[in-house]
């Protein structure tokens, strides 16, 4: 144990590197933006002359550019990543993310949710029955999940789900409230709040999206489990077990298993990544006022420092996320000296 | 084996038990207590805060945070008293406002005549605002702690309505005259005391001036609550500020804005306990939310609109609205270094304007979908008195263009404007400097689907004429600000939504010369109209007014300045579960107070089935992983 | 020999069906096991020993299946048993250890829960019990230290202490038969020789008989007490040790103890790594399956196929130079002059 | 923190077969001429689900070269008397809103997406693999400089970085696909430095040292070569993502502007709307499922040379084994009932 958390220091130090290297590219894009920076930052409408002037002083843009960029880190760091210009102008842009994100977080988390529940055991099965029909009809599945375009995904899902057969609703708004918003994910707050109501609709309201948003990666994680199953399949110490008298299941189940499913580890930290990339067209088809949803609307108005500082905050998100199974991965793999 | 069956069995059992349990315990089967109006926006409004407001999404909910000195009756153009119960308007230049007593903000102030001068004179111009407050009457800053201040107060942003209230020369609580000479203490005033009357002065004769004090720009708030929010606090939470019949309940950013029943409001109190505007971006996800019954009331889509007309549980309402929708030709020679110049020439604009297909534009389903009028002219059919009803497209036996390809490339044949290289594309050497094909411009902002559909209608139908046409996207601001006021566009799109119910407003910002690099973004330099325009401004007789706009349309129609396009329907659509919603024809959603809603049952699965369900999915969960648990690792 | 017969293979044949073709791993192995004796495969490097092993585990991996023949342990005849019952055996009556001990054990399970395992699978016993019955064993083996190691993951281990656990965990239920296949050729020189002696001395302690694969003819000499030579899937040559060495009569057999360079000690090789080849156990030699090696090739060795008949008492040859065979050959086809000689080795 | 391992082992997915110490192999040794090995290479890819992709691929090159040629229609031409016609024999796939044929705009669009691919594809080659070969033959603080940079490339998620730079370059289609070159520049740069860095172990090049051959010789005659079938297999997989980003981007109207308004992700964006999901689901769903067989054409492609590449011993059982595997188990079923009365057989 000592050693898993003299290993996670390790990480989160070798992490500060990377993250200022994500800023400072971050930092960079949002200058190469063409135009000047004063008619974004201004906002929409013209300035008085020595309107601009304030501004400049107040963006420090007429300091040298590495001076700039201390400001930036400063400003990131106490959770200032400055104003919106067009969708909400004016705005903190860390209020908007922060009110944002939670709807991003539990669409997530359903996706992971099936990704990891729906995922590793297809990827086992087709392994188990190798070059069965169900094995052919998994990787196929699993061929074109990884094809799809995930808002053509949704969109076809909205027709079939929402329009031909309604199951589900169409889009997130008409959610039904939790009394108590602790934490702005409704599935938990519903918990906390014994509102049943808020379960049921969140997990209704959800459904599509996070189905729509989990295929790819559900896809490539089966993918992943498949292959690695089968590779460890061949290890020496399975036929070790099934000397031991091992039934299939006892030999798959807990001498396969587990094994393969440390690779399969990394990758659904990978995925996470994906998922917060595709919540952004997922969140857009089905209307989820999440970050995703924020930087599009930004995208359309063209407000610069928003999809710049929710650029940044995912990249961190996604930083962090991998950080987590990295460690997760040495806590899982005895071989791994911390 | 045998074991984990059992175990799974009692597991699901005490699930769905439980689960069950939770549904009879749970506060679902109790109904909403509330009442709550649900309304789709196209968009988050962009401030609550009057003063700077343009866009209608914040308009509609500015409008029923504050009131205005006036009001509109109900679905009518007709003035009715707001917060000022009377006025007196004295020969044309100076108006007299009667504040209405007894009224409170929603924190329980009363409202006060400083209230209503320091609100209006937020609107005026910056050097008007500097001139009144460094004025002699409110000179020291005790009397007024943020004379000095005003500047920073709104970030050195003139309101957006700003140049509409330039005629205004002075804004004076009344009485102020013999008030003068003793200590000011305007702020602690109250209605009542002799301090009841607010006077507008104009410099000129002003004949829509009442109008101007109808907006949600001149909405009355509380000068203590705005200078204590400041202007963040009263961009994003502007809790009894107003005195309108909803008060400020919360804003979620990008999500809805919840505004509650204001019960001691002066008019007419509330049915609905709250009003939420809800910002849906997608145009399809606010047709399916009033479909689905998640949202009461919106303005609908026009691609839509027959799938919510036939549709039972919504009512539908459609009139003619009062703003317009033009394309613009660059009218001016040679500016800045561009080719064009060519536009300049009024038979080519004819030509153009022959070439454009306002009947798809009206009627196609990817445009207004048979949802709006031919426009004829600058003014609305609404404004009766000023409207020439004898000008017709062609085809109704009038004079204005229809699309017709023939006919457009006749006038450029007779022009001599051919195509000389045979690659397709008239050739205009001789007419500019520049290039040789008849190449045009073609500018919409980004995010607008109608415009940039009109882009790609015109490219191919120019493209019948000979003349090659370049869409060009911009981001809104750059569009407005940037692009067409320095005539960086040949043609381009645009649509006007009146100041005020008044002739004046769809000529005088858009056709006079002084307004070029402005608002006169087509460069319409005609003296004759620039001077007959001053003239029906500061004219307060209707029929010569009349007169005299029904000149200047004349002038613009045969100098083929715009293609006139089209006069959008105003559309509102509200589920059956709404009465009482009283249409605006400015096309807002003011006079909520007067809808009342009755709850409409939830639809959907019924709970409990979905609790059952969720219940036996958990416990199979668990098992899978008890199941596992055992067979696998024994360690 | 009067000690009763542990375990009989009868003409065994098992089959690989690749996509390249058929591969004839085993064609027609007899071979059989006393109680309580050491008997070692002999062979170059995959002559089927190990194959022999897997198809009486039955543990043979696809394609590979055993498409005739009977393996008889115990009176049970195992090639018709269903899974089930195989289960039972495996790890029970009949244990094998592989030859990689880095590989072969699972290396997320500590050692003593894989030994405990095996106790628990067959024994019905809970966790705890098997777990200190391990710790017991180990201890028989006189392990040292056996409460750390068996709390230790298999990569904290030397590759002489895994071979050891290997071993525990096949001696775990005091099966009757033990296959090592090739238990010491990843190990080092001294190593070997402790992991040797720990088994021969097993022998005794637990009276299991041992099946030791190998193709290190001196392991042969010190351990085994019976040999059987194979080549390239057939017996060619059984016999008690002694009579191996002394005089050798199948010209395959000769060659190997002559110490012919190219018997030399070579890794597994993977089939994989031969793209697209025909391995020339797809289509064997016809006849003898050695006579393009051998230096004493006739006619009828290309043409006929000898049986493993005995030559003298406890000694099996399959060659057309002896006995039965020999006579065979001559009335068959009178011709009996060598091939015009090759130098093979 | 990110690399590529799970693309790297369903390499092993699709052809993993398990290893058997099968006899007397080496003895069966020859060395191949290259022709033959050419040859084999061919013959393993001969398995249907690579022909379909082949297929698919070559259809698409088909339909972007062709177009011009093929396309019933032109793709931006306006025919106001035939908006909105369900799927029909003038329209297989029936037409837009401005009664533009979906087919022949998914005839050109192909053009857009294989652009789109292959280009940033090939730049994002041309960037990476010096940079990885550079990084592993200069190891040292080059390598790691130009390595964490990498990994900072790596620590957004694809689409959102994509999305920044398109946003900072402004929408067309040259900023997106400049946009997805750099985004799959990592990559490659790790691709090219691992294998190198294998490479360079070997000995061969530590002779070519010797002889004194110069870096770039041994990087052109050694290193190149030996990391080309990788790159091969991840070029044409990154071609199937590149199409998938391309789509998202332009979903989100960063993508191809008017009047090229016929790319693929585009179509849906512009079509996306209350009228298409309930009536004309043609014009969502032909543009979607083109992307979808297109992507699908290249991840086959690439799974399929893959494995063509790093041949193993695919498990393929011929008809008699099947047959004999059959009535194997059928006997075996039979006389485990039998033998459970059959007496125990002594044998000594």
């Amino acid at each position: 144990m000592k050693g898993l958390y003299a290993y996670i220091i390790r990480r989160l130090i070798l992490l500060i590197p990377v993250v200022l290297g994500v800023m400072l590219l971050t930092f960079i894009l949002m200058h190469s933006i063409p135009g000047n920076p004063v008619a974004y930052l201004g906002g929409s409408g013209k300035l008085p002359p020595d309107a601009v002037e304030k501004l400049i002083k107040i963006y420090g843009l007429d300091q040298p550019l590495f001076i700039q960029f201390f400001l930036y880190l400063a400003n990131v760091f106490q959770g200032n990543l400055g104003t919106s210009i067009s969708v909400n102008p004016g705005a903190n842009i860390t209020d908007l993310i922060l009110t944002a994100f939670p709807h991003t977080v539990e669409l997530t988390i359903y996706s992971s949710i099936i990704m990891v529940l729906v995922g590793i055991p297809a990827g086992v099965i087709s392994a188990k029955k190798r070059n069965s029909l169900t094995d052919n009809v998994t990787r196929v599945g699993a061929l074109i999940g990884v094809s799809m375009p995930v808002f053509w995904l949704g969109i076809m899902l909205q027709i079939v789900f929402g329009v031909a057969i309604p199951i589900f609703p169409l889009l997130w708004a008409g959610i039904h409230e939790p009394a108590v918003k602790a934490t702005g994910i409704y599935l938990i707050d519903g918990f906390l709040s014994l509102d049943f109501r808020t379960i049921v609709d969140s997990i209704m309201h959800y459904a599509l999206p996070s189905i729509a948003l989990g295929a790819l990666s559900l896809s490539i994680v089966t993918r992943m489990v498949r292959s690695s199953m089968l590779e460890v399949l061949g290890e020496d110490y399975i036929r070790t077990a099934r000397a031991k008298g091992c039934s299939e299941n006892a030999t798959i189940y807990r001498h396969a298993l587990r094994n393969s499913l440390l690779p399969a580890t990394t990758v659904i930290g990978l995925q996470i990544g994906g998922l917060l990339g595709g919540a952004v067209l997922t969140e857009t088809v089905f209307a989820i006022p999440g970050v995703g949803r924020l930087i599009t609307d930004a995208i359309l108005k063209y407000d610069y420092p928003l999809v710049m500082a929710g650029v940044l905050f995912i990249a961190i998100i996604y930083i962090i996320a991998n950080l987590v199974v990295d460690v997760l991965y040495a806590y899982l793999d005895p071989r791994i000296r911390y | 084996m045998k074991k984990s069956v059992k175990y799974s069995l009692a597991l699901v059992l005490m699930l769905s038990l439980a689960a069950s349990g939770i549904i009879i315990l749970s506060p679902i089967k109790a109904q909403a207590v509330t009442t709550t109006l649900k309304i789709a926006q196209g968009g988050d409004p962009i401030t609550l805060d009057p003063y700077d407001s343009w866009d209608s999404a914040s308009n509609d909910v500015i409008l029923n945070i504050y009131d205005q000195l006036v009001m509109y009756v109900p679905s009518t153009l007709q003035f009715r008293p707001g917060l000022a119960v009377g006025w007196q308007i004295l020969p044309n230049t100076t108006i007299i406002f009667n504040i209405r007593r007894n009224v409170t903000f929603h924190n329980g102030d009363p409202m006060t005549p400083y209230d209503v001068w320091w609100s209006l004179q937020r609107v005026l111009p910056l050097y008007l605002r500097s001139a009144l407050f460094n004025s002699s009457y409110i000179n020291n800053a005790t009397a007024n702690p943020h004379h000095w201040n005003w500047s920073e107060y709104d970030g050195d942003r003139e309101s957006f309505v700003w140049l509409l209230f330039e005629p205004v020369k002075d804004i004076r609580m009344a009485d102020i005259g013999f008030w003068g000479n003793t200590t000011f203490t305007g702020e602690n005033a109250t209605a009542g005391d002799g301090w009841d009357e607010i006077v507008v002065e104009f410099s000129e004769p002003f004949a829509p001036g009442l109008s101007l004090f109808s907006y949600a720009a001149t909405s009355i708030v509380n000068w203590k609550v705005a200078t204590e929010l400041g202007p963040h606090g009263m961009k994003f939470a502007p809790v009894g500020a107003g005195t309108g019949p909803f008060k400020f309940n919360s804003w979620i950013l990008n999500y809805k804005v919840v505004l509650d029943k204001w019960e001691n409001y002066w008019g007419q109190v509330p049915h609905v306990d709250r009003v939420e505007f809800q910002t849906i971006l997608s145009a399809s996800s606010r047709t399916l939310a009033i479909k689905t019954g998640m949202v009461d009331l919106l303005y609908p889509e026009s691609a839509d609109w027959y799938d919510l007309k036939s549709d039972p549980n919504i009512e539908t309402w459609q009139e003619a609205g009062l703003g317009t929708r033009y394309i613009s030709f660059q009218c001016l020679q040679n500016v800045t270094g561009r080719m064009f110049g060519i536009l300049s020439n009024t038979t080519v604009r004819k030509a153009l304007s022959y070439a454009i297909n306002y009947d798809e534009i009206i009627n196609g389903e990817l445009f207004l979908n048979g949802l709006a009028t031919r426009m004829t002219q600058p003014v609305v059919p609404a404004i009766e008195w000023a409207y020439n009803s004898s000008i017709k497209p062609e085809d109704e036996g009038g004079i204005l263009p229809i699309y017709n390809i023939t006919k457009a490339n006749e006038i450029l044949d007779s022009l001599g404007i051919v195509d000389v290289d045979g690659d397709g594309i008239r050739d205009i050497k001789g007419w500019t400097n520049s290039s040789d094909d008849f190449k045009l411009i073609y500018g919409y902002n980004i995010g607008n689907a109608v415009r940039e559909r009109v882009g790609t209608l015109l490219k191919d139908s120019f493209a019948q004429i000979g003349v090659d046409l370049e869409i060009q996207g911009d981001e809104w601001s750059v569009f407005l600000y940037d692009k067409i006021v320095n005539g960086a566009y040949d043609i381009w799109m645009l649509g006007w939504g009146p100041d005020y119910i008044d002739p004046d407003t769809y000529f005088y910002p858009l056709f006079h010369s002084k307004f070029i690099w402005s608002t006169n973004g087509a460069g319409v330099n005609i003296s004759s109209v620039d001077t007959m325009l001053e003239q029906a401004r500061a004219e307060t007789n209707q029929t010569i007014r009349a007169q005299l706009y029904k000149n200047v349309t004349n002038i613009l129609i045969n100098e083929y300045v715009w293609a006139w396009c089209y006069i959008p329907d105003n559309l509102y659509a509200w589920r059956t579960t709404v009465t009482g919603f009283k249409h605006s024809p400015l096309d807002q959603m003011d006079d909520l107070e007067y809808v009342e809603i009755t709850p409409s049952a939830g639809a959907g699965i019924p709970v409990e089935v979905i609790a059952i369900i969720v219940g036996v999915v958990v416990a199979v969960a668990v098992i899978g992983g008890i199941a596992y648990w055992r067979k696998g690792a024994p360690a | 020999m009067t000690a009763n017969v542990l375990l009989t293979i009868r003409n065994l044949r098992t089959h690989f069906f690749t996509e390249e073709g058929v591969v004839q791993a085993l064609d027609g192995v007899d071979l059989e096991v006393y109680e309580k004796e050491i008997i070692g495969l002999v062979g170059e490097t995959g002559s089927g020993k190990s194959v022999t092993a897997l198809s009486v585990m039955r543990l043979i991996p696809q394609p590979g299946f055993i498409v005739d023949g009977e393996i008889i342990f115990k009176g049970k005849p195992l090639h018709l048993l269903s899974e089930e019952e195989m289960r039972k055996i495996r790890g029970k009556e009949i244990t094998m250890i592989f030859q990689d001990p880095m590989n072969a054990l699972n290396p997320v399970f500590t050692v003593g829960n894989q030994i405990a395992e095996t106790i628990q699978l067959h024994n019905d016993v809970t966790y705890r019990e098997a777990f200190n019955q391990s710790i017991e064993l180990l201890r028989r083996l006189n392990i040292p230290k056996p409460e750390r190691i068996v709390n230790s993951y298999p990569h904290e281990l030397s590759g002489g202490m895994r071979q050891r656990i290997q071993i525990a965990i096949g001696l775990a239920c005091q099966p009757a038969l033990l296959i090592a296949d090739e238990p010491t050729t990843a190990l080092d020189a001294t190593v070997e020789v402790q992991v040797l002696e720990l088994i021969k001395r097993l022998r005794d302690e637990f009276n299991t008989s041992i099946m030791l694969i190998t193709h290190d003819l001196g392991v042969i000499a010190e351990m085994c007490d019976r040999v059987v030579v194979m080549y390239a899937g057939n017996v060619v040559e059984k016999a008690d040790v002694k009579t191996i060495f002394k005089h050798p009569l199948h010209p395959y057999t000769q060659a190997l103890l002559g110490a012919i360079p190219y018997a030399e000690r070579k890794k597994k090789s993977r089939l994989t790594t031969i793209p697209g080849t025909v391995p020339n156990l797809i289509n064997p030699p016809s006849g003898c399956r050695f006579h393009p090696r051998c230096k004493h090739a006739m006619i009828v060795c290309k043409t006929l196929k000898p049986m493993l008949l005995e030559e003298e008492q406890g000694h099996f040859v399959s060659c057309f130079l002896y006995s039965k065979n020999k006579e065979f050959a001559e009335r068959e086809h009178g011709v009996f002059e060598p091939l015009p000689g090759r130098i093979v080795y | 923190m990110v690399d590529d391992s799970y693309s790297k082992s369903y390499e092993d997915a699709e052809n993993f077969t398990f290893t058997v110490d099968l006899p007397g192999l080496k003895s069966g040794i020859v060395e191949r001429p290259r022709l033959q090995r050419f040859l084999d290479f061919l013959s393993r890819l001969k398995n249907p689900l690579t022909i379909i992709g082949i297929i698919i691929v070559a259809g698409l090159i088909l339909s972007a070269v062709l177009a011009p040629f093929i396309a019933p229609y032109n793709p931006i031409a306006v025919d106001l008397n035939s908006k909105n016609l369900p799927p029909s024999l003038q329209h297989p796939f029936g037409t837009d809103g401005f009664g533009r044929d979906i087919f022949s705009r998914i005839l050109y669009g192909a053009q857009i997406s294989l652009f789109v691919g292959i280009v940033s594809v090939l730049g994002a080659v041309a960037v990476g693999v010096p940079l990885g070969i550079l990084s592993a033959y200069k190891s040292g603080y080059i390598d790691t400089v130009i390595m964490r940079i990498m990994d900072i490339m790596l620590a957004f998620p694809s689409i959102i970085l994509a999305i920044a730079i398109a946003m900072v370059i402004g929408a067309g289609i040259h900023a997106v696909t400049i946009a997805i070159l750099v985004v799959s520049i990592p990559v490659y740069a790790r691709i090219a430095r691992g294998s190198a860095l294998a490479v360079i172990q070997e000995t061969y090049i530590e002779a070519a040292r010797a002889i004194g051959a110069s870096g770039l010789r041994i990087i052109f005659r050694h290193i190149l070569p030996n990391i080309l079938a990788p790159l091969l297999v991840e070029m044409t997989l990154d071609i199937g993502s590149a199409v998938l980003s391309l789509a998202g981007l332009s979903f989100l109207g960063l993508g191809a502007p008017p009047p090229y308004t016929y790319d693929w992700g585009r179509m849906i964006s512009d079509n996306f709307s209350y009228q298409a999901v309930t009536r004309y689901w043609w014009q969502l769903t032909f543009p979607g499922l083109a992307i979808v067989f297109c992507v699908l054409g290249w991840n086959l492609l690439g799974d399929g040379l893959r494995d063509a590449m790093d041949p193993k011993l695919r498990l393929k059982l011929s008809k008699e084994a099947k047959k004999l595997i059959k009535d194997l188990k059928k006997k075996q079923r039979g006389l485990e009932k039998s033998n459970a009365k059959k007496p125990v057989r002594v044998v000594n």
